[in-house]
């Protein structure tokens, strides 16, 4: 299956996209997105407090099961206001 | 109550105007009305190592949810105080040192929960929206967070 | 600290311009603004004996002491909060409902000070500047905590 | 000796001015101040928490005594804001 990546600030820096599509197996978690990811990008750093949003929802844990299309955010410590 | 859509949520591109914010809150249900304008201080950081002087923020969001979540937020401060209307408006892009970065306003009946509610939504909008800032010193840039000369 | 003259302490007999109350307190050292704005609600009294709408209220200062007052309370909040600047403009004369009677604004290196501090204002200047309200409604116009018909 | 009475809102209006010069003897406090009031205004009320500002600060107690030419400024509940 096919879900969509979205990085930003710092990991976007790193990654040099703020966009990627991965191919995983069905089933597969957020787990195997971060795991893809940084068999990708080597330099990726990943900080401390980094949290997860599946379909622009923050997700409870990174065992949840991904569907197809999802849009995965990555979502390092927010810095707004 | 009011219908939430008496609410102003968004992401913007040029400077904040807080007269605005004060005006779109302003209805004949409040008796009270706050708002937040959070700055940035042309501070010199104690630890420079020869970046100079802070010349601007740079601000990125991942939009769709911030402004998602910046709708829930407001929701629940109305699970918790009578806000009649709401403004949460937070710049994007570049940001002047002593521009606003952010705009929130409430209105209430009264002026305790107007002061309350305004609080809430500043704090929580710290916490848990997807905005970062990127602070660009005259020698070098970096995010927030990110360790230095990283 | 920023010197007591860069505060803006009036009565005002015509509208009050909730925007150029931030820009007055705006400064390179304030990361927080807080602005309160408190309005006359449109509200229809439960205890309406014949007395029709509420169409405006008119405020009577001492004005002399009203001044100074606030000039203190001001100079009160400093010793508690690092206030860069501050503006306290209430209204005299008519004002419509719906209309400001006061702003407040404050601006402080941070957040919490700002909102503490600009809570404080509000509350100590509702309780001791001498400034009063005559509601006048439809039927008869009466001063706060004047018996009815009295 | 001679002070200067100020009166607002609710006490200028039962007197139907809000200025009044009273002759008082000297060392009178403010308590004489209210009696004389109370004398040449009989319709007067006197609202329950009224205070007293003498030369534009609140005063402490009704027998602080006066000086020829304070101004005496009865304040009745503010209802400022």
């Amino acid at each position: 299956m096919r879900v969509h990546v979205r990085l930003f600030a710092v990991m976007a820096q790193d990654a040099g996209t703020g966009r990627v599509d991965l191919d995983l197996s069905r089933g597969a978690g957020v787990a195997s997105v971060r795991e893809e990811l940084q068999r990708r990008f080597p330099k990726l750093r990943w900080p401390r407090g980094t949290m997860w949003a599946v379909n622009q929802e923050y997700a409870a844990s990174e065992q949840e099961p991904l569907k197809e299309g999802d849009e995965v955010a990555i979502i390092p410590p927010v810095s707004g206001g | 109550m009011a219908e939430p859509e008496k609410d102003s949520i968004r992401l913007v591109n040029e400077p904040l105007d807080a007269g605005a914010a004060v005006a779109a809150v302003s209805c004949a249900e409040a008796g009270g009305i706050d708002l937040f304008v959070g700055t940035t201080r042309a501070e010199s950081d104690p630890q420079d190592g020869g970046r100079g002087a802070l010349l601007r923020l740079d601000y990125e969001a991942y939009p769709e949810m911030a402004l998602a979540q910046m709708e829930k937020l407001v929701q629940r401060a109305r699970e918790r105080w009578p806000i009649a209307r709401a403004v949460v408006w937070h710049r994007t892009g570049a940001v002047a040192v002593g521009e606003a970065s952010v705009v929130i306003a409430v209105s209430c009946p009264h002026r305790a929960e107007a002061f309350e509610s305004c609080r809430f939504l500043i704090d929580e909008l710290k916490k848990a929206i997807p905005i970062w800032k990127k602070e660009v010193y005259e020698g070098e840039a970096r995010w927030q967070g990110e360790s230095a000369g990283g």
